[in-house]
This record gives structure tokens, sequence and C-alpha cells, in this order.
């Protein structure tokens, strides 16, 4: 992804077309930071430049842009996640506008109020959009703040401890964890930093880990401390997506009851469940064989998943910027990035 | 059309300028009018979605500053909403719009015309065009090289294939010194057909089409009228390198890389298949505001219905309807396509709303656009079906012909022959072997006229087809050989003739680049095809009188066993006049040293149980093993 | 003695409502009879009306119908309906409190009655083409998702298990059999040999303790312990009406009245020889639970019992 | 060095000069037959220190008393050759002559034989004619032969190019003296010289080549160059190359041909394995250890080279053919009840277990993974070209996402141990994890002959290098399908016996 910043266009389209195109260019997936990035600045645009009266017209805006990113980017859920983020912002904004800063405005998620569902949205056809455009603007913005934040945030939660053995995979596609590993070994003193790659023999991995290829994991678990795996997406229910191959890793770990930590910052923690495990098989990267071979195999299957699903069970903790959260706790963290009605939507 | 054009730059800062890109959006192939009819070639779909948005997909990831569509008068209106689709990704996005366009030459000499490309240019030929690669070194390359030399004027992209491709001589620094697209050096058309230690001949590689050309490059087509293809103008090139020493470079891709630019229906279906397989990924079938799922199995579906199918790797798009047991197999089915049960696609491409019968099997067919194929109807391989057509059910048609609901119009009437099949519906085949599935039939008119020599190109070619190219080159080696063998000669030869056959032998293996080994076998091949050598004596006296030669290859017991490969083959070919001499042969051979006892035994032990040389040679096996026993036991 | 009359009439009401309304769940039932004596109460002040609707409470209890379902959404619409303004309550009249809570009922019932589509909506992500199911014993929700799931062109495989004694497991495979959906009715022992073709197990749920797991037709416990082993998941389908106050440790510590009929708890004192109508599902075998608050992992659902009774 | 050693032997100080010699002198010839001949090292001194050692080593340590045997087996090859190569170097004409003499020194008075491959001739000879008296007789007979061989062998030799044989005399000339004084060390020494002496073979890749025999250096250039795709290949080949070995080595006497070729082929094996310490791949230490059996039957009661040779073939065929075709055989109904077969990385076995059932018509779906991309594994689709139909190809990282209802794991393996567990290629346990956690049956193919009597595996194997490998614990194993039937990994030790593989024999 050459730019992710939407380019100083002034025609919205131009600007979708752009984003979606950056979203499907990259030859190998990019790191979900920069794309998340990338969408909170599409929304911003989309902010300044569409029509909207009333909040429901936003929320439609929204929607529809929402539609049209996933459609071509389906394995992309960080879009989907940062799009309800903003959207409850734009909630809150016009609650803001409507009934005063200070006044409190009842948790969606109280039960009870879920219950009442009273549809007292006749606010919402007041006309605001004028109004929530400018906080609004202000408000998305701090999302790029807290992304940028999160990292910091994230390696400020030790787990890792003297002389530990941890194994991670996908250093070198997860900036977050390059940066957790980093600036954990300023602190604490490690036995080894073990690196898997999906190739053979490929020293990849930043000169302070020792790489090992996928195979070798089962082997080297024996005398691994922690897992570190870089999270894609979190589902409420704590299973994950992660790099494909993590499974196995996962798997290798909960044999020798080695504990599992995924790094997942809050845009990955997604408000609804996969759709069945297409949404992991969906993302398929390059076939990685040369031609030839690949030509003469034109009629087998080659499969290169981007995604595993990991189930919660065999993952032991995440680290969010908000605090470590156990699996089974991760739907907690959902109230505080969603809201409710949106999720109700099909998208 | 509006558009920003970068300023003039001179040539100097060239390499720091980014490339434009020029596609032609349309096909100037006469056998692909027929199924484009009112569009370009370039809105023909793949797996839903128009070629050239694949093209456009791919030249958004390269480096492209502003591209160049060049397109038709009567195709241009549906080019604006392209127009307005892309040009967010690019700097700028300009329509050339041409009048009369007969060929890429008057296509690439109305860009010229218009003056809007400022230096080097991509070229890319045809509007269904994929490349997993950015071509970031090859452009790079191409641009050092200019730098150097300003004569370096167009380099060529190849992609590795599987030796069914283009023949092409390279020599050290990736310059082409020969070049010809069938896959038979033979016809390696050069001038200058030297061939150096430093020239290596490449058939293992395809001529994808796409070129990183220098604005001479372009000049070329503008200085000479008559040029139709890009083909013409790198032959030109070759052919004038000494006057006005130009020349062109051959980027072959990294193995990993793949590209594929489509002249006809093979290419079509094979780019299809690929695209499917993500032989281009990141380039895929995607489609806006419809999700395009990869279902287990690499079936693509468009849409939210979910279709089941047998099969895999394969796209369904949205609204198809499909009976139960349908098998789908690397093909494409087009929205709004209906497959009736048990039928069976491998291969082939269905085009929108195009009905497929019950239990119809289709392999290696193209169907357009609302086509009927009833129940029971039997479709042989590389057949296209025409928009439109229906077809009744009982009719045969015939392997590689093209059934249309007209008859051909005169643009193309004298290249085929036409058969009414029933009212509606005619079946095209191309004349004088022309293969309407493959092979090149643009611009051969205007080469120079020589018919026969195409013809037996267009064979050459359908062999490659047929991945017999090797073999084929073999042939050619063969005969080669035995001139150089001066069958004439009936004494001795002499040290210095000996001398100069192995030259020239040498040389002829190098420029087919055959294996050692295969040298070997074929040599001996030759050595018995001489005259009258179904008499045994003359056979001997020839083997004394060549004892040099078969010294000189036949040292070594890869060597001999050639020999002796090579003398099965013969065996093969003229069984009944050669077998009695077979026996004989070898032994006079082995008398001669040139054949030592372990190699004929290894041999022989290598054969099959029921080859036919098994009889032949019993005794002299035997013999052989009998006096190998002997000195095992001296040994003892 | 018009508490008695209350009493005699909301039993009746409920029979009605179940024998009537067919697909209407027994929570539904109890508070739409609630409901009723809210409209006819004649009641002054809140302690007498509290005092009515304890009455019709302990009446509906008293009736052979699941009264895990009934006092779980009892308690629930009492709850809901009395979360009313301050400035409201110390309002002198009664009467104008009783109209509150008569609209605050009725909201609180139609939105009652829109859960199970909720719980279809959340689940059908689930269920994806030629999914094998095993569900247990009749349960109205669960047959409401299906039939969402069957509707959205997704082809299920279900196998249901008889669920002894009173055999519901047959009224379960016949009315999946009516929906068209490709359904085998299978002994109760037969689960073992089952479980490794299932994808995933599906139940519903007479009543979702504040642990996390949940009460429901005996047979369940031993169906999820089947499926924990040979790693299946299992969903739970429940309305948040069946949501109770009450932390079973184990199964002995089940109430009895959960675990028995009225009529055979009536006047007895050893029930140790009765064969138990439900057991006890703990959290640890169960995947999710599907409601119409969304899917909940068995954590959430104490907290969400938190919010509702605090 | 020597000298050192002659010391520790508490030699007389004659065994100093003797050393000092150069080792291509002799003298004392009636001193050094009996003697020195063990150790085969020209200097009689150093022998004479010998002697004792060896006679003990003979008495007690019988594995010693072959060692040293083989050692000068190996010695007079070399002499053989370098005569050879001399005589190639000389005129054509002159060869005859020469060879004449020699016969004719050997004939006389053999002990004052002038060339030293001569006097290890006889050291060797001796040393075979056991009990002394009978000696001189034998001597004479055995002297005349040997020189009839000499010459033969000259002729032969002069035949092929001269000029690149002479080079090697000087190889040989050298290595001929180093050998012996390996060899020295060796016999002379309790183990831990014995590895000193290894060591000195081992720190030079040339010098173990040369020390095994020609008929097995395909076999080691092969594993150099690193074209071994895994234990069955390397069997395969091992036993090709036993059959030339066995057709080309020759033994005067019969009685001795068994206990002759075993010492040259466990010289071979030691120069391989680095005496012991890298072990065979278990597979293959099995069929060697078979052999070897066999072999020191040979020359006692009627078991002849021809007997040798048919057992060879009819064990091969035991091993591959037959015990593959069993082996798919016991599986045809488990795959055909298999929705899908998984396999990983490459093994013959499960390759024609696959065709098999593909002809059959048995195969569905067939999913091929390997440790990386364009591995090993592609040999299978390249093999099942031809299958019509649902072909998966992917490398570890896949997985999670190809195990579906009904699937069907087969692995190959290269060894099972007797504990139960199974050496397969690395990043077959993640696999096997997986499909544990999917509920899919792992079973793992395994012809008996990979089955061997150890509870641990080594990391290291001879010939092949570190192959990667995953130790496979019992409980991730649903069967271990053998050539006998399918069997729990419990059941290993019951197969070891069964075919008697284990150590007891």
């Amino acid at each position: 992804m050459a730019q992710v910043d939407a380019p100083a266009a002034h025609d919205i389209n131009e600007i979708r077309t752009t984003f979606v195109h950056n979203l499907a260019k990259g030859h190998t997936r990019e790191n979900s930071l920069k794309i998340a990035q990338a969408t909170v600045n599409y929304i911003r645009r989309i902010i300044a430049l569409e029509k909207y009266e009333n909040i429901e017209d936003l929320l439609n805006v929204l929607r529809t842009h929402l539609r049209y990113s996933i459609s071509l980017a389906p394995t992309e859920l960080v879009v989907r996640n940062i799009f309800l983020i903003a959207m409850k912002l734009a909630r809150e904004e016009n609650m803001r506008v409507l009934v005063g800063v200070d006044k409190e405005v009842g948790n969606p998620y109280d039960s009870l109020n879920t219950l009442w569902k009273a549809e007292e949205n006749s606010a919402n056809a007041s006309a605001t959009g004028k109004k929530m455009r400018k906080g609004l603007a202000a408000t998305i913005k701090e999302i790029l703040v807290e992304l940028d934040s999160s990292r910091e945030l994230i390696v400020s939660r030790a787990v890792l401890q003297l002389n530990d053995t941890v194994l991670t995979y996908g250093v070198s596609s997860s900036p977050t964890l390059r940066f957790f590993l980093e600036s954990a070994r300023r602190t604490i003193k490690m036995r080894q930093i073990l690196s898997v790659s999906s190739q053979l023999d490929d020293h990849s991995g930043p000169d302070f880990t020792s790489s090992i290829s996928l195979r070798d994991v089962a082997a080297a678990m024996t005398d691994v401390t922690k897992v570190l795996l870089p999270v894609s997406v979190v589902f409420p229910d704590g299973s994950a997506l992660m790099p494909a191959g993590s499974l196995s890793i996962a798997h290798a770990a909960a044999r020798h009851a080695v504990p599992v930590y995924g790094l997942a910052a809050f845009y990955k923690i997604a408000p609804y469940y996969s759709a069945d495990a297409a949404s992991a098989v969906n993302a398929q990267a390059g076939i990685g064989l040369p031609v030839k071979l690949a030509d003469s195999l034109r009629h087998r299957v080659i499969l290169s998943p981007v995604f595993d699903v990991v189930p919660a069970h065999l993952l032991s903790l995440y680290i969010s910027n908000s605090g470590a959260v156990l699996p089974s706790h991760m739907y907690r963290l959902i109230a505080d990035y969603y809201h409710p009605e949106d999720l109700t939507e099909e998208l | 059309f509006s558009c920003k054009m970068p300023p003039k730059e001179d040539a100097k800062n060239q390499d720091a300028q980014r490339l434009s890109a020029v596609i032609i959006a349309e096909s100037f192939e006469p056998r692909f009018h027929p199924i484009t009819s009112d569009k370009s070639f370039g809105d023909l779909a793949i797996c839903d979605v128009r070629g050239i948005d694949y093209s456009l997909r791919w030249l958004s990831r390269c480096d492209i500053a502003n591209v160049v569509i060049v397109v038709s008068e009567k195709h241009a209106p549906a080019y604006h909403s392209i127009e307005s689709l892309w040009k967010g990704v690019f700097d700028c996005v300009t329509l050339v719009i041409c009048q009369n366009a007969h060929s890429i030459g008057d296509a690439l000499r109305e860009v010229e015309s218009r003056n809007i490309l400022t230096g080097h240019f991509l070229l890319v030929p045809s509007p269904i065009s994929f490349c997993s690669s950015t071509l970031e070194n090859q452009i790079k390359a191409f641009k050092q090289r200019f730098k150097k030399d300003r004569n370096a004027v167009m380099s060529l992209i190849y992609s590795e294939s599987r030796g069914d491709g283009t023949c092409v001589a390279i020599n050290e620094n990736g310059r082409m010194m020969a070049f010809h697209s069938q896959s038979d050096p033979s016809q390696l058309d050069s001038e200058t057909n030297e061939f150096r230690a430093t020239v290596t001949i490449r058939n293992d590689v395809v001529d994808t089409g796409i070129a990183i050309c220098s604005l001479q490059a372009l000049a070329h087509f503008s200085d000479n009228f008559d040029f139709q293809t890009r083909d013409e103008v790198i032959r030109h090139i070759l052919v004038n390198e000494d006057i006005m020493l130009q020349y062109v470079n051959v980027d072959v891709l990294p193995s990993f890389e793949s590209a594929i630019s489509v002249f006809d229906y093979s290419g079509l279906i094979r780019s299809n298949s690929q695209l499917i397989s993500r032989l281009f990924f990141p380039l895929f079938p995607f489609k806006c505001n419809k999700n395009v799922l990869i279902n287990s199995g690499n079936v693509i579906t468009s849409g939210r219905q979910r279709v089941r199918i047998d099969g895999w790797n394969s796209f369904v798009g949205e609204n198809v309807s499909v009976g139960t047991n349908v098998f789908v197999t690397s093909s494409s089915i087009a929205k709004k396509c209906t497959l009736e049960s048990n039928c069976r696609i491998v291969e082939s491409i269905v085009s929108e709303g195009s009905v497929i019968g019950e239990g119809v099997s289709l392999d290696q067919v193209f169907i357009s656009n609302n086509v009927i194929i009833p129940k029971g109807q039997i479709l042989p391989k590389k057949v296209v079906i025409g928009p439109n057509v229906k077809l009744n059910g009982s009719i045969k048609v015939k392997e590689g012909s093209f059934i249309s609901c007209t008859p051909p119009d005169e643009d193309i009437e004298d290249s085929v022959e036409t058969e009414k099949l029933f009212d509606g519906v005619y079946s095209w085949i191309g004349k004088t072997g022309r293969d309407w599935w493959s092979g090149e039939w643009i611009g051969r008119e205007d080469d120079d006229g020589d018919d026969k020599k195409d013809d037996n190109k267009e064979k050459e070619g359908e062999e490659a087809e047929d991945e017999e190219g090797e073999y084929d080159v073999e042939r050619v080696f063969t005969s080669e050989v035995l001139d150089s063998l001066r069958p004439a000669l009936t004494d001795k030869i002499s040290q210095e003739t000996a001398r100069q056959i192995i030259v020239e032998i040498n040389s002829s293996k190098i420029a087919y680049n055959i294996s050692m080994d295969r040298v070997a076998a074929l040599l001996f091949v030759a050595f018995l095809r001489m005259p009258d050598n179904n008499v045994f004596s003359n056979l001997k006296k020839r083997m004394d009188n060549y004892i040099q030669i078969l010294r000189n290859y036949y040292s070594n017991r890869d060597g001999q066993l050639g020999l002796l490969e090579g003398l099965n083959e013969h065996l093969s070919s003229n069984r009944e006049s050669f077998s009695p001499l077979v026996a004989k042969t070898i032994h006079h051979l082995y008398e001669k040293d040139i054949l030592t006892e372990e190699s004929i035994l290894g041999w022989h032990e290598d054969l099959e149980k029921n080859d036919p040389m098994i009889p032949l040679v019993k005794e002299l096996i035997e013999w052989l093993e009998e006096s190998d026993e002997e000195d095992e036991d001296e040994e003892e | 003695m018009e508490l008695e009359a209350l009493k005699s009439n909301a039993i009746s009401n409920l029979n009605s409502l179940m024998k009537n309304e067919p697909n209407i769940s027994t929570g539904l039932a109890a508070i739409k009879t609630l409901l009723k004596t809210l409209e006819i109460s004649k009641a002054t002040t809140a302690i007498e009306l509290d005092a009515e609707l304890d009455a019709v409470v302990s009446a509906m209890e008293s009736t052979d119908h699941s009264s895990t379902s009934i006092r779980s959404a009892s308690n629930l619409f009492r709850k809901f309906i009395s979360l009313a303004p301050a400035d409201l309550i110390d309002q002198p009249d009664f009467v104008n409190i009783l109209n509150f809570y008569n609209n605050r009922g009725r909201i609180f019932i139609e939105r009652v009655a829109r859960s199970r589509d909720l719980i279809g909506k959340f689940s059908r992500p689930f269920f994806a083409h030629s999914t094998r199911l095993l569900t247990h014993s009749y349960s109205k929700v669960v047959l409401s998702v299906l039939r969402k799931a069957q509707e959205s062109g997704v082809d299920l495989e279900v196998f249901v298990t008889e669920s002894q004694p009173n055999a519901s497991g047959k009224k379960m495979h016949e009315e999946l059999t009516k929906m068209g959906i490709n359904s085998t009715l299978v002994l109760d022992s037969a689960v073992g040999y089952l479980m490794e073709r299932m994808d995933a197990v599906i139940v519903g749920a007479e009543g979702v303790m504040e642990t996390g797991g949940i009460i429901n037709k005996i047979g369940t416990l031993s169906i999820a312990i089947c499926a924990k082993m040979m790693n299946k998941p299992v969903y739970v389908m429940a309305e948040s009406i069946k949501f109770v106050k009450e932390y079973p440790l184990n199964q002995s510590d089940i109430p009895e009245e959960f675990k028995y009929r009225t009529s055979v708890r009536a006047g007895r004192k050893d029930l140790s020889s009765e064969h138990p109508e439900v057991d006890y599902t703990p959290p640890s075998f169960i995947t999710l639970l599907f409601t119409d608050l969304g899917i909940l992992t068995p954590a959430a659902v104490g907290e969400e019992l938190i919010k509702l009774y605090t | 060095m020597g000298k050192n050693k002659g010391k520790s032997q508490g030699g007389s100080p004659s065994a100093n000069t003797g050393n000092q010699q150069s080792p291509k002198s002799s003298e004392k010839p009636k001193q050094s037959e009996p003697v020195a001949a063990p150790a085969a090292v020209p200097d009689a001194p150093a022998a004479a220190n010998v002697e004792q050692i060896t006679e003990q080593v003979n008495n007690l340590h019988l594995q010693n008393g072959e060692e040293a045997n083989r050692d000068d087996v190996m010695a007079a090859r070399k002499a053989k050759a370098a005569a050879k190569a001399e005589k190639a170097a000389k005129a054509a004409a002159k060869k005859e002559a020469d060879a004449a003499a020699a016969a004719a020194k050997a004939g006389g008075e053999a002990s004052t034989a002038a060339e030293p491959k001569q006097n290890n001739e006889e050291n060797k000879d001796a040393e075979r004619g056991g009990p002394p008296q009978s000696e001189m007789s034998k001597e004479e007979i055995l002297a005349a032969r040997k020189a009839k061989a000499v010459q033969q062998r000259a002729e032969k030799a002069a035949k092929a190019e001269g000029k690149h044989k002479q080079d090697q005399t000087q190889q040989l000339g050298q290595k001929e003296d180093l050998q012996s004084k390996s060899n020295l060390k060796q016999a002379s020494s309790s183990p831990n010289g014995n590895e000193k002496g290894v060591r000195f073979v081992a720190h030079d890749q040339k010098e173990t080549r040369d020390s095994i025999h020609n008929a097995f250096k395909p076999l080691f250039d092969r594993c150099e160059s690193g074209d071994c795709e895994g234990p069955d290949e390397l069997c395969l080949h091992f036993m090709e190359c036993a059959r030339q070995f066995i057709s080309q080595f020759t033994w005067d006497n019969e009685e001795q041909l068994g206990t002759m070729m075993d010492d040259s082929l466990s010289m071979t094996l030691k120069a391989i394995t680095q005496t012991d310490r890298y072990p065979l791949p278990y597979a293959m230490g099995n069929v060697v250890r078979q052999l070897r059996k066999e072999i020191m039957q040979v020359g006692r009661n009627a078991m002849t080279k021809r007997h040798l040779l048919e057992w060879l073939d009819d064990s091969e065929q035991q091993y591959f053919s037959l015990a593959n075709s069993a082996i798919s055989q016991h599986l045809q109904g488990k795959i055909a009840a298999a929705t899908k077969i998984i396999t990983y990385d490459w093994c013959p076995v499960v390759n024609h277990v696959l065709i098999d059932s593909k002809t059959k018509g048995s195969l569905k779906k067939l999913t091929v993974l390997d440790a990386a991309k364009n591995g090993p594994g592609v040999r299978h689709l390249t093999s099942l070209a031809d299958h019509m139909g649902y072909v998966e190809y992917g490398d570890l990282t896949a997985v999670g996402s190809i195990f579906e209802r009904g699937s069907l794991v087969l692995l190959g393996c290269s060894a099972v141990l007797s504990s139960g567990r199974v050496c397969l290629p690395k990043g077959a346990f993640q696999l096997s994890l997986v499909a544990r956690a999917a509920n899919v049956p792992v079973l793992i193919l395994a012809p008996t002959y990979k089955f061997v009597d150890r509870a641990q595996a080594a990391s290291r194997f001879a010939l092949l290098g570190k192959t990667p490998l995953d130790i496979l614990p019992p409980d991730l194993i649903t069967a271990i399908v053998t050539d006998i039937r399918l069997l729990p990994p419990s059941s290993a030790p019951a197969v070891l016996k069964a075919k008697a593989l284990d150590d007891a024999n």
C-alpha cells in the first residue's frame, strides 16, 4: 500500500475508489494499524464532504460507504470496526447536540434499557447535521490519537518476566508485536525470543530474535515459557482471527501448557461474530509457487489462507490497550466502543 | 476529455519521470469480432468483471502516472465511465479515440500523432492483460539501460512457461538476438545468425506481449505506415540493427511472477482459469457492492446467494441457477446463467445469460451471451459459440469451429469455410489449417504473402500447442546433423573433415540447445539414416569411415547409452529394414571399442521386458555375459 | 378471598393461553396473565398490588407449567414495570401509577414477543450449508431459530433426541419435518454414537442461571458433556425472560420446584423416588448463549442478571 | 605420534627405530608374518608391540579382532591397487616380465619381497593361514596365486588409461601409510584409543570416502550431494549397493568368504557411521543387521553368494513392494469410507497407497501439505497428475482449514520406536495435534522393517545427516498400519518380537 491516506481530492467517490483500491492493492496484507488509520481518514473525509441532515442520514451515509468497502475487501474486518466506532461516536455527538453535554445518557447496554427500546428515536429526526459535523470531525480525529497511543498502552502491560523464553509468530508483519518485544527487552532480561516464520530457514525476523520455521514449533515448544501472537480480529466470545499457522502453534502451546497471549488493540475487537468459518477461509493470499509449477497445478486447489480462527479456549489472555483481558470477558470491552443499534444492522 | 498533463520534460531526467501506460482497448483480431460484436474487446467480461478493469487494476499497482486508453470511435461512449472510475487512482486517464484503426500499429500511430506521451511508456497490447508483478525492477533496468545507451529502445516482458512458448535468442546481457513466435528455432528469423557461446536460446519462456518502450520505439510505427503488429517493429529493429544500432531487450520475469495478455481463445480460457487459481494475485474478481466470497475448494461466488456446485477453482456469478449434481472446474459461469442438473463444465467460459442443458458436458469451450445448449447436445473441445446461438441438441459440431447466428462478414469470409447447420446457425472453420481457437491470424497476410511458410508455421504452432515443440526441435536437429555428416562421402574421412563435422554438429547443438545425451542419440539416428545403410556391408564401412566422429561422441558411458538409445529410436521408425542389422551393428561397434560391454549390458538391463529390441540382441547379450563370467572367474 | 378469585382466574387464564396459543412461551403466558391482573387490579396502594401479584405468581407456579420460566418471567416483569421515574412514585393517586405500570407492561410484552426473532437473527451466521445439529427435547425457541435459518435458504440436518420420559422430542421432530427441515429422531442413548458427526449442539433452556449455566429438560447435561468431550460447540437459545436469580452449585442443589412438577410435589415429603424433570448444565459445558440481549458467553450472563436486578 | 604409542606399549628401543623407518620398508619376515599381520603394519617392532594386544584382543574381544583383520584387508586391497597402478605406469611390454618377477619373488622366498604390497600381502595371507606350523606350505600357494592375481590386475589396469591411475597411485601411496598408522592405533589401543583412530578418519571426508568399499561409494556420494529423498530411497539404494558389493567381492577360501565379506562390509559401515558415532537411519540399520546375519552364514552350511543375492532380492520385495501392497490392502476399506485423505510431506508408501486407491476409484478428496510450498509433497501431486478428483496442496499454515467431517490423515514415517513413538518429518506433530482437535484419526504407515528396538531417537543420522524429525507421541496416533495389520502404537514391541528385529537377535 503506497499511501494509505486518501489523496487531497474533493470528489468523495474518488476518495472511496482510492481507499478500497488501496485495501486490495498490496501483495501482502498491510498491517491493521495502517488500515485503521486509512479508514479513519476516509471517514473524516466522508463526514466533511457528504451531505446529511440528521443522525439517521449520517448513519446511512456511513453504512453505504461501509458496505461498499467491505464488498471489495470483505476480509478487512478492521475497516468494519472503525466504521462502527465512528457510528457510535456520531450517535453520542448527536445526543450531545440534542440534550447538552453534561446530561446523563443511559448506557445502551443496560439490559433493561435494551428491553425498554421504546422507540424514542424521534429525537433523531431533528436536523443536527450542521452542528454535528464540526464536533464529530474533532471526536473522529481523536480515534487517530487513540490509535497512535494504543501501541504504547499495550506495551505498558508487562506480561513478560525474567528469563522467559518467548515464542512469537509473524513479528515481521506486525509492528505492534515487534514494538512490544523491543520495549520488553529494554526492561526485562529474557532468555530467548524465538520468532516463527512460515517459510523454511527465513531469517527476516528482527535481529534480537532467533528464527525458527513453523514446522519446528512443536519441538521448540518444550522450553518455551510464553507464546505471543498478533491478533487480527477478536470476536466477542474470545475467539480470534490470527495469522494462518497460529492455530497449530496454539495447539502445540496448549499441549505443553504454555500460556498464549494475544496482542489486540481496541480497533481489533469486533462486536459481531465471524460469519461461519468462511470469513477466515475467505482471505486467500497468492499461491506462492513458481509459475511453471503453478501452471501445471492449475487444476489443483492451492491453499494459502491468511487467517486461522483460534478458539477462545486455546488463548490465555488478551493484551489490549485497556488492560489484560480474559478471552471470556472480551465482550465487556464492546460496550466501550460500539452502539448496539449499529450491530443489529445486517452488513 | 480534460486532463492535467505533466509538464513536458527533456529526456535527460526521463529516468526520474514515472511511466505512462498505453492500453489498446480493441482487439484487431478478426476472430474476436463476432463475440464482442457491438462492444470493445476490453468490455469482454472475465468472471463478471470487464477485462480492462483487471488491466487497470494491475497498472495501478505499478508505478504508472498516466494511463492512455486507445479505443475505437464506436466503442468510445462506454469508456467515459471507465475513465471517471479510474481517474482517482492514476494522475490522469486519457482516452484516445481513433476513427478507423485496423491494427495495433494504427492505434499507436494515433497515439503518436496526439503526442501525449512525454517519455517511456508501458505498452499493453491487449485490454485483457494481467500480471502479478509490478514490473518495478524491469522498469528500473530499462531506464538504466536507456540512460547508458539511447539505443536500448524497447524491452519485452517474458514470463516462464512450460516450454510451449516463444523461442528467443538472447545474448549475455539480455539483448535479443533473434526472435520467432513459434517454438521452432529453425525459424529464428534473424539476418545475423551467428551463434556465439554467449547467446542462449530459450524456448521455456513465453512472450507476455507487454513491453516497456521508449518514444523512439513508438516512432517506428509513425515512420513506417505498414507496420501492423509490435512484432513487425521488433523484427525491423533486429534486422536493421547495424543501420539503426537500436536493439531490443528481453526481460524474463522472476519465476514466481506470471503475466499473460490475451490474443486468442486459448489465451482467454487460460487467463480465466489462472486468474481464478490466483496466479495473478492480488488481481482477483472484484465487484462493488457485491460480496465476492472464496468458498472452500476455491469456488468463488458473487453476491449473497449460496450456490452448491461440485468442483473447484471456479467462479459463479450472481443469480446463477444451478441444478443438482453440477460439476464446474477451472471455469467461470457469468451472472444470470442457468446450469441444469448433471452438467459438467471444465476449463470453459460461460458468458452472461446462457443456459447449459441437462447432462451437457463442456471441455475447453467458450460460450458467449444468451446461448442455449439444450440437453443432449455434444460439443467437442475448442469450440466457440457466438452470441444468442440456440442449438437444437442434435447437430454435429466440429472441433475448433465457431458457431454463429450469422454468416461471416466480408472482412473474414475468405479465410473461413462456412457451413449452414440449420437456419440461423452457421459453423465457421478457419481455412488452410487456420485454427479458430489459437495461433496468430492478424498481420499474416501483410507478412510477405509467403503463405506456405505461414502454413507450416501454423502447423508448428499447433504442435507447439500439443507440447511437441521439443520433439519438433529434435527432428530439425537430426536432419541438420544428417547434412553435416556429408552422406556423399564414401571413403574414410580425413582428420580435417572430421573436425569440421564435429564443429558443425556442436554448433547445431547450441542452436537448438539439445542436451548432450540427446545429441548422442540423435547423432546416431542421423548416422543410421544415411543412404543405403540398410545393407550391413555399407553400414559397416560407414562405421569404420566415421570412426573418429563416433569416438569423439561415444567415449564415455552416457554417450554410448545415448548411441544405443538412438539405435532403438531408429529401429522403432523403420523396423523391418533395420531389425536384422541391429545385433551386427552393436557387435561391430563393440569390436571397434566404441561400445564397452558394460554399457551394452547396462543398456540391455534397462530395456522393458517386452521391448522388441530384446529378441534381436538376445544371443549377443548372452555371449557378452559369458565372456563377462569368464574373466570374473579369472579374477577368482 | 378475592385474592383466591384472582388466583383461580389467573390459573385458568394461564392454562387457556397455553392451550390456545401453542407457540407462546410459558414465560410470555405468565407475564400476560400478570398484565391481566394489572388491568383488572383495584389496588390502591403499592403494597396491595404487590400482594395481588404475589398471589397470582404463586398461583401460576402451582400449575404444572415449568415453574422456572414462570418465576423468572414474572420477577423480570415486576422489576421492569416498577422501574418508574421518582416523581411518579410519590403521586397521591395510585391509579396513574397503575396506568403507568400497565403501559410499561404492554411495552415489555411486545418487546418480549419480539425476542425470538432477535435470537434467530443473531444466530443466523452460525449456520452454514448442510450443518448438522443435535438438539434435545422440544424447544419453541430452537424451533423458531431453525425456521429462520431454513427460510434464509440454509439447509440443515437436525437430529432430535427422543428425550424420554415424555418423549417431547417426537413433537419436535414432527414440527421440524412439517417445516421441511431434514430431521431425524434418535434415541437418547444414541447421543454418544452420533456426536462425532455433529457440527454443533443446540438446545433451549427452561431457565438461565446466574452461573451462566442452564436448567433444561433432563438429558441436556449428558449431551453437553459428550459434546465437550468431542470438541463440539454447545449453543443455548434462551429469551432474556428466562434469566433466573438462582445459583445452583450442582445437580442436588437445583431447587425442588424446578426439578419436579407441582402435581408431583404436592404434599409429598420424600421425592427421592421421583424422576426429576430437569438437570443443571454448568457453564463450562456451554459455548455461547443466544439471547435477545445478544450473543453472550456464559460469563456474561451473570453480568446481565446483575444489570437486570439492581 | 607413533613414537609415543610405541612407548605407551612399553615397547623396546627398536620400536622407536621401527617407527622412524618409512613404513614402506620391511624386514625380518619370519617374525613379522604371524605377528605383525593383525595390525598390517610394515615395520615389525611396532607390530611386535601390537602382537600381545591383538592376541588378547583376539582372545577376549572378538569384535576388535575382526577390526584388526578388516583393517589389514583394507591395507591389502590398497596395496594391490598400488601395484596395479605402478604396473600401469610402466610400458606395456615390460609389465608381463614384471608380473612374472613378482610371481617368482612371491613363489620363492616371499619373506624377502621388496615391495611393500608384497609384504602386506604376506602378512595378511599368513595371518589368514591360521595355525603357524602349516604356514610355509600354505604361504607358497597363496603367494603364487596372489602373484597371478596381481598379473591379471596389472593387465586390466594397463588396458585402462594409465595416466589417471598414476595420480591415484600417489594418493594410495600416502593413504597406505596413513592407513597403516591408524590401523596401528586402532589395533593397539583400548576403546578410547579406538576413538582417536576414528577421529583421524572422521576429520577428513575424503578419508572416509576412501575407506568405503567401492560398491557403496555411489550411496555415500549421493548422500553427500544431498539428493536423497529419505530413508526408503536410502534403503533401496543400499540394497542395490549391497548387491554390487556381494557380486564384486571375491575370496579364495569359501569357508572364510562370509567372514571376510562381513569384515569388509562392517568396515565400510564403520566409515559411514564414523564408528557408530551416528546411527544408520533406523530402517536401514535393520536391513544391514539382517544382511550381516545372512552374510555370516555364507561359506557355512552351503550358503553361497547366489543364495545371498537371492535373499537380498526377496527381502527387497518383502520390505517394499509386498509390504506396500499389503498396507494398502489393509487401508482400502478405510479410505473408501473417508471423505478426504490428508497427507504430509513425501513418503513412497503413502504414495503407493494413494495411487492404489486412485486406480481402485476409492480416493475422493486429497490434501497434500508440505512444511513449505514447493516441497517434497509435490511429488504426490505429480504422481497423481491424472487423478480427476479434488486435490488441494498447501503448506503448514493451511493446517487450520483442511479438516472436514470424515477426513483421514495418512503419514509415512522413518521409524517406529519400541516405545510406540514414531519418527516422522518435522511438522507432522502439529498436523496431528490439529487433527486430534478436529477428531480426525491419524494413521501411520510403517512397513515392519521400520520398527526399531529403541526408546529414544537420535537427532542426527549417518548419511542422512540432520534430518528434521518430529517424534510423535503414541497418544496422537490412532493406529500404525503395518504389512501385518493395523496396530495400536502400544504393540510396537510385539512387532519387534514377531519380526525378530529386537536386540535379542
